[in-house]
């Protein structure tokens, strides 16, 4: 049977890095196609230019036989291609009947057919299972959950023959993910051909029927999903074994650098934690289950309100960023570019901007700091966002060592940078942690965590769940997190 | 996917509790102002709200509220507009000089005029979407680039205008002038397309999230660009009023009465969300409103023009810092 | 995989990228000045066009701390006025007062900063917003209090300085006090946004979050820019007072010449970008030509013209080429 | 939708009844060319306005603000009516230092009249609309008697002429309007006198072949184009080289910036102003050049004559006395009296030269203060004035 979509040879270039690297791709009607790879691999953008939002440097795309090219998300969507976005792409003003139909909304006699919108809407939410959104609803008001619910509701009502999802389940919770997987598979049988970005592996072998896989920019294999195994296609992913990745773990524990008693706010409960000199503490958990509640909780951005937090065996008050910070609390925080850098100032300005703004203090030796953190760059008068993510996140970590933290707060720091990056993070965390910095490491994906942590506490519903030792398995992890006993 | 059409939303009504929308709080203080002026003047032993007085806010609304019906426009794309003022002026004197006194010129001399202005919201919305210069600038730019063909050019009033025009000026309906109706009805039609069209939708998606917009398929530079035409050709409006009003073309019309930042004002007064994407026409109208009584009032108890400009001010900052602060709250809920 | 090191270094940081187009513009409009009009064949022309244009760079200054944090400042026009109009009052040519007049013309335009910055970063008004009203209120207050029209004098010494300078220098002849002023200005500027103050100054119009979790007080930095501002107006107000004495037409269209000037300089609206020698050099360029326009006898009305073309051109410029630009 | 809209509005016409504001058609059918762009210049006018600065006044000798210069005077007795009155005011704006004085004086004037029981004001802020406006609002009220300072000629015509068709007096001062119904106009002599004395002086002082420039405030204000036109005439007649024209805005930081810019080109022997208001600024730029005092024209400012009196400058000041602002006022109340007035109430037009700078000269006023206010005998003076 002939592909719907065939995308060949797509290469695509963003200031001069290579992103996408002839890369080829089918999409088969009533057909789930898994794309994966790590973060930074290409997946999200492959999928812009698919929806027109990117233009391929080089490279076709043939839809149903004819070759396309789409000047725009709307050429797209007319050529029967939708989209889930992975970051929301919704109006928080409008309500979800007018974000679902955005930019299509149906007319009649001039004006936009509201009543039909939303039934329409109202439809498409009931074969999703969500009863609990009402059509008119400000998106504003709802939870981020139901607002990624939308997004999705968003993809089916353009009638499109594909759709391409980008991690839609990274905000749902665990029921409606089973809706999700129901829905995707009514799709696929209508004969719509599904691309499924995902890097969740058991989703991608539950779902898809073909998986392709993404490194670097280029394609490292392209099979059927009953052909290959999932350690085959981690070992794809990454390149090479995962546990070669991981530096040693710390052979002693020194004094306890950070505690809490009984902490709580809004969304932490009854939380207690020590971090200890030269120690790397993994903090797991569900998405939602207060695992970045607590990063800025220490860090002062979401302050305690209960509860007793103890610095070097000192009390102290943590009720903002700054107070963290000149308590010798760092934060490398999930967002990256809204977060951490001001993305139009200079390396070396990044890299001051901690000591410039919370204690206004005099230069010190830039280069060497950013030579400890191993960032390659064109000097450091270049502006930080013409860096590679995993050299951004090395601008991030030295704008943290040039204040000597006590105490590092490190939420999902390896998101969104290449395999290279990573090994040196890795490597920078545990450096950090030898010279006597205690570590709190959140992230998602459980292989690394594992392998990086001394020991790991796991959160569930907004408290900590347990503790289990170095090494411990993900099944051990995920069985916390979910509820139950480790 | 089809045959929903009959099918009726009954079950999601969601939670419809009430809701203080800005635009209502306008209207809650143009009524405050109302009763508050009329007391105060009546204490002085006037009538606020006699003939007369209704006539004077009205009258005085109009033309701002033309423009700032166009402003609102394009601060809903997240845009703004400061030339109008200035092409106000060159499009009373466009319209009064084509006119030149001849009633067979009046239709030439409108159109020409609606034409001229069209084509300067053109340029407006091609130099920020084409060009990607801020809005501010952009606007800025054309705004002094018309200034200086109006010094360069015109001396003082030129033109004049047939009796037969004059009539859209000073005619009136009871105590409702017909220029405030054309207005009003205006406001009504621009209300309707942003709420009720496609058009207006995108214009809302466009300022509340410009990238939102594009992947969504919406041709967000042709939106910023329509709005700004229309914004240009409200202020030509305003200017047919005016010369209609005044008899002749007049360069500084526009800009004695600051109607490049008064209108602005006007808008976020009413509601309007100065960076887009949320506010609308009815707000703007009583912004507008509430501007003109509040100069009415003043006059009505003859304060100096100075005081006014204090408490326009300080009516604007805490009008705007009351919006933010309802939106905090909203948000902490 | 081996690591590699940062490569060739260059500490300091040097000048802006986006500061050379506008040196340059001003670099040939000061040589074409010399072409044009005798007077730019020596020194003193061009110090008489630096005296001329001081006001207008050092608002330039004051204005781009508040550019480049992210908000914008139209009070300035209206409140140099005010500070002439109010310190005319006080001074009512009374040569005793106007040491303290001056301390507190300085202190007028902190206290409005303070105010236009308190009320954009605690009650979150747009600051187009703020300073809009600002415009109005100081506009409507100063001719409230004095009854419509500028009253009193300034007093011989007050004038000094927007009026006189050091005479005898070799070569110029003439030192000016307002570029002697302008000078200290600069050098005061340049320092401060090289200090760790100015540097997050900077990075909160670029990315406000980063600076928050860094540690920084936005609030804190963004009134201060408004509070710099403000100053930089009360000192405009003393040298154009000085220059020509009272007028209530003294600060008419500054903001949007100044902030002309500041957008000329490559200093983008929205803030993190661009640099204070720009931003000034945009003063400067500005200032140059409207001189030469002058001497070219162009007519005064067409001088918005040209200002209008200058403005749209030098950000679509700075527009296109940024979308060039390969890191 | 619409046809609903459209059935409103014509339920509402038939409700209320449409009615207009706008006038009848003018009586003078000569207002429509004269407001097109025009040339600004009257040789009728032109001859009539030098010939008027010979003229004897009509009046009291102290108070030159009762005079009146060739008048003809016009029957009122169909507006006489008993007191008290209220008199309006619909005044262009307040936004210079001469109207400022003059609005003070104005103020004191009707305070001094016990029959005026009210004296109502609007300011129409510079704006052609709102005066148009406000002159509609005073008309609806209980005026007796309107008086208007027009803010431009042209486009304030249409609103007097709709005052005057309300059967009240309408006074118009200072700036004119395009018609003959208000039922007196004061105004000084005007502009051509103003220029072509200022001319004559800088002619008799530069001499032929000597280089005047030319300041002036704004282009396209009639009264300050017959200045110049006056003026250029004079100064071309005679041989006197024009340096320059330039507009100042009246701010005097540009006037002393163009003028230090023509220094560095060159002498300048003289300067002629259309408006005072930045004549010190202008000589400034002469000292701060190092360059000798040019003549000067200027005008009845403070600090202008405080200057020619200290530095014995070569100077003379032509005026457009603020008096003026006192006599509507009084035309008001002679018409509601039923007296006569002039038709044109042409007052006279000072010239302050170096004899009479002592006796116009009044210390300790500030310096934007104008000499020529008539306000020296009034109640608060000088306080009132400072």
């Amino acid at each position: 049977m002939a592909p719907i979509v065939r995308m060949s040879g797509i290469s695509k270039q963003f200031l001069g890095v290579t992103v996408l690297k002839d890369v080829d791709l089918d999409l088969h009607g009533g057909e789930v196609h898994a794309l994966v790879g790590e973060n930074g691999a290409g997946k999200s953008t492959l999928m812009k230019v698919l929806a027109g939002a990117h233009r391929p440097d080089t490279g076709s795309i043939v839809l149903n036989g004819q070759e396309v090219s789409f000047a725009s998300p709307r050429d797209a969507q007319r050529a029967g291609i939708a989209i889930v976005h992975q970051e929301l792409t919704l109006l928080p003003d409008r309500s979800v009947a007018e974000n679902v139909h955005l930019g299509r909304e149906p007319v009649r006699r001039g004006q936009v057919d509201r009543r039909r919108m939303e039934a329409d809407t109202a439809d498409l939410l009931d074969r999703l299972g969500e009863h609990g959104i009402a059509p008119r609803t400000q998106v504003r008001r709802l939870p981020v959950a139901q607002q990624q619910v939308v997004e999705i509701v968003k993809a089916l009502s353009m009638d499109a023959r594909v759709i391409a999802m980008d991690e839609p389940t990274a905000a749902l919770a665990d029921h409606e993910v089973e809706l999700l997987y129901d829905l995707v598979d009514r799709l696929r049988s209508s004969g719509i051909a599904v691309l499924y970005v995902s890097h969740r592996m058991r989703e991608v072998f539950d779902l898809s029927q073909r998986i392709t896989v993404l490194k670097d920019g280029t394609l490292v294999t392209s099979t059927r999903t009953n052909q290959i195994t999932q350690d085959q296609v981690v070992r794809a992913m990454v390149g090479r074994p995962l546990d070669t990745m991981f530096p040693d773990r710390a052979k002693t524990r020194g004094t306890v650098r950070l505690a809490v008693r009984g902490g709580g706010n809004s969304r932490l409960h009854d939380i207690s934690l020590e971090l200890s000199a030269g120690e790397i503490v993994g903090l797991a958990g569900l998405q939602g289950a207060g695992r970045s509640a607590v990063a800025r909780a220490l860090c002062g951005v979401d302050p305690l309100t209960t509860g007793e937090f103890e610095v070097d065996g000192q009390p102290v008050r943590v009720r903002s960023p700054r107070a963290a910070i000149r308590h010798g609390i760092a934060h490398v925080t999930e967002d990256r570019k809204g977060e951490g850098l001001a993305l139009r100032q200079s390396v070396h300005d990044n890299t001051m901007l901690v000591r410039n703004a919370a204690f206004g203090r005099r230069r010190i030796d830039v280069e060497r700091l950013l030579r400890s953190v191993r960032l390659v760059s064109r000097g450091t008068d270049q502006e930080v966002r013409y860096l590679s993510g995993g050299n951004q996140q090395k601008v991030v970590l030295a704008k943290w060592l040039a204040v000597n933290p006590k105490v590092l707060v490190a939420d999902e720091p390896t998101r969104g940078i290449d395999v290279g990056a990573k090994k040196t993070v890795y490597e920078l965390l545990r450096e950090l942690a030898d010279s006597g910095v205690a570590i709190l490491m959140i992230s998602s994906e459980l292989p690394e965590l594992i392998g990086m942590s001394d020991r790991i506490l796991v959160m569930h519903d907004g408290r900590l769940a347990g503790e289990l030792p170095a090494g411990s398995s993900e099944e051990a992890v995920m069985s916390l997190a979910t509820g139950g006993q480790a | 996917m089809t045959a929903t059409a009959t099918r009726q939303p009954v079950r999601r009504h969601g939670t419809r509790k009430f809701r203080l929308t800005p635009t209502m709080s306008v209207y809650i203080a143009l009524v405050v102002l109302l009763v508050a002026g009329s007391v105060l003047v009546g204490m002085r032993g006037g009538v606020l709200l006699d003939h007369g007085g209704i006539l004077n806010i009205l009258t005085r609304g109009t033309v701002l509220g033309l423009v700032a019906i166009g402003q609102t426009m394009v601060i809903l794309t997240g845009s703004l507009d400061l030339s109008v003022a200035y092409l106000i002026g060159l499009c009373s004197l466009i319209a009064a000089e084509t006119m030149a006194g001849d009633p067979g010129m009046i239709v030439p001399a409108v159109l020409l005029t609606i034409g001229f202005a069209a084509v300067v919201g053109l340029v407006n919305g091609l130099v920020i979407t084409a060009l990607k210069v801020n809005a501010f600038i952009a606007t800025l730019g054309v705004a002094l680039i018309i200034r200086g063909y109006l010094e360069n050019t015109y001396t003082g009033p030129a033109g004049s205008v047939p009796r037969g025009f004059q009539h859209l000026g000073y005619d009136r309906i009871g105590p409702i002038p017909v220029s405030t109706v054309v207005m009003l009805v205006l406001a009504v039609i621009v209300w309707w397309y942003l709420t009720r069209t496609k058009g207006g939708y995108h214009v809302y998606a466009v300022g509340g999230d410009e990238e939102v917009a594009r992947l969504s398929g919406i041709r967000t530079g042709r939106t910023i660009v329509t709005m700004h035409v229309l914004c240009s050709v409200m202020a030509g409006l305003a200017a047919l009023f005016l010369v209609s009003r005044l008899g002749s073309g007049a360069p500084y019309v526009g800009t004695d009465a600051g109607y490049d930042l008064e209108s602005i004002a006007a808008v976020v007064l009413g509601g309007t969300l100065l960076s887009g994407g949320r506010g609308g026409v009815a707000g703007t109208i009583g912004g507008v409103l509430i501007l003109a009584t509040l100069d009415t009032i003043f006059d009505d108890l003859g304060v100096t023009p100075f005081l006014k400009d204090v408490v326009r001010g300080a009516v604007l900052i805490v009008a705007v810092a009351l919006y933010a602060r309802s939106q905090l709250a909203r948000r902490a809920r | 995989m081996t690591q590699t090191e940062t490569q060739s270094q260059s500490r300091r940081p040097k000048l802006a990228s986006s500061t050379i187009p506008v040196l340059a513009v001003l670099a040939v409009l000061l040589v074409a000045l010399a072409f044009a009009g005798s007077a730019y064949q020596e020194p003193a022309g061009y110090l008489a066009l630096l005296k001329r244009a001081a006001p207008l760079m050092i608002l330039a200054i004051g204005q781009y701390f508040v550019i480049v944090s992210g908000g914008f400042d139209l009070s300035v026009g209206s409140l140099v006025t005010a500070e002439v109009v109010i310190a005319a009052r006080l001074i009512d040519g009374d040569e005793s007062a106007t040491l303290w007049v001056m301390l507190l013309m300085l202190g007028i335009g902190a206290f409005v900063g303070l105010v236009n910055g308190a009320i954009t970063t605690r009650l979150l008004v747009p600051s187009f917003i703020v300073t809009l009203g600002m415009l109005l209120v100081l506009d409507g207050a100063v001719f409230l209090w004095t009854g419509g029209a500028p009253r009193g004098a300034l007093s011989d010494s007050f004038r000094t300085v927007g009026r006189q300078g050091i005479d005898g220098v070799p070569v110029i002849g003439q030192l000016p006090w307002s570029v002697v002023v302008l000078a200290v200005i600069v050098v005061l500027a340049v320092l401060f946004m090289r200090s760790p103050t100015g540097r997050t100054l900077l990075a909160v119009g670029d990315n406000e979050t980063a600076v928050w979790l860094g540690g920084g007080r936005v609030e804190r930095l963004r009134t201060l820019a408004f509070v710099l501002s403000g100053l930089s107006a009360a000192v405009a107000a003393i040298l154009l007072g000085g220059f020509a004495g009272v007028s209530a037409q003294v600060g008419d269209g500054l903001e949007f010449r100044v902030i002309t000037a500041v957008v000329l300089g490559g200093v983008v609206l929205g803030g993190g970008r661009g640099s204070v020698v720009a931003a000034m050099a945009g003063a400067l360029t500005l200032e140059s030509l409207f001189s030469l326009l002058n001497l070219l006898g162009v007519a005064g009305g067409l001088e918005s013209t040209v200002q209008g073309v200058i403005i749209i051109a030098a950000v679509a410029y700075a527009a296109v080429n940024w979308r060039r630009k390969k890191p | 939708m619409k046809r609903l809209m459209t059935v409103g509005v014509a339920g509402l016409l038939a409700l209320t009844g449409c009615s207009s504001d706008l006038p009848e058609a003018p009586p003078t059918v000569s207002s429509a060319p004269s407001a097109t762009k025009s040339e600004f210049f009257d040789q009728a006018e032109h001859d009539r306005q030098l010939s008027l600065r010979d003229a004897a006044p009509q009046g009291p000798a102290d108070k030159p603000w009762e005079q009146a210069l060739n008048p003809t005077m016009v029957d009122t007795g169909k507006y006489a009516k008993p007191g008290p009155y209220e008199i309006c005011f619909s005044n262009a704006s307040v936004d210079n230092p001469w109207r400022q004085v003059g609005w003070k004086t104005m103020q004191v004037e009707a305070t001094l009249h016990p029959e005026i029981s009210k004296f109502t004001v609007l300011d129409a802020e510079a704006k052609d609309d709102k005066q148009i406006s406000d002159i509609q609002q005073l008309t609806s009220g209980g005026c007796h008697a309107l008086i208007v300072s027009p803010n431009t000629t042209a486009t304030l015509t249409p609103a007097v002429e709709a005052a005057c068709a309300k059967g009240i007096p309408v006074i118009v001062f200072d700036r004119g309007v395009n018609t003959k119904c208000p039922v007196t106009f004061i105004h000084p002599i005007g502009g051509y006198a103003f220029g072509a004395t200022a001319a004559e002086f800088l002619a008799s002082k530069v001499g032929q072949g000597g280089k005047v420039l030319a300041l002036r405030v704004l282009p396209g204000v009639d009264v300050l184009e017959h200045r110049w036109a006056a003026a250029e005439r004079i100064l071309a007649a005679k041989g006197v080289q024009v340096a320059g024209v330039e507009f100042t805005g009246n701010d005097g930081a540009k006037a002393k910036s163009i003028v230090s810019d023509y220094l560095q080109r060159g002498d300048i022997n003289g300067i002629w102003m259309d408006d005072g208001t930045a004549a010190v600024p202008v000589l400034e730029a002469f000292e701060d050049a190092g360059k000798k005092a040019p003549a000067i024209s200027g005008e009845d400012q403070q600090q202008f004559l405080d200057k020619w009196k200290t530095e014995g400058l070569t100077a003379q000041a032509p005026t457009y006395p603020t008096y003026q602002w006192r006599t509507p006022v009084i035309a008001a109340l002679k018409i509601l009296k039923g007296e006569q007035v002039p038709q044109e109430w042409i007052l006279p037009q000072p010239v302050i030269t170096d004899q009479t700078l002592d006796q116009y000269r009044s210390q300790g006023m500030p310096p934007l203060h104008y000499a020529l206010c008539g306000c020296q005998q009034m109640p608060g003076y000088p306080d009132k004035w400072k």
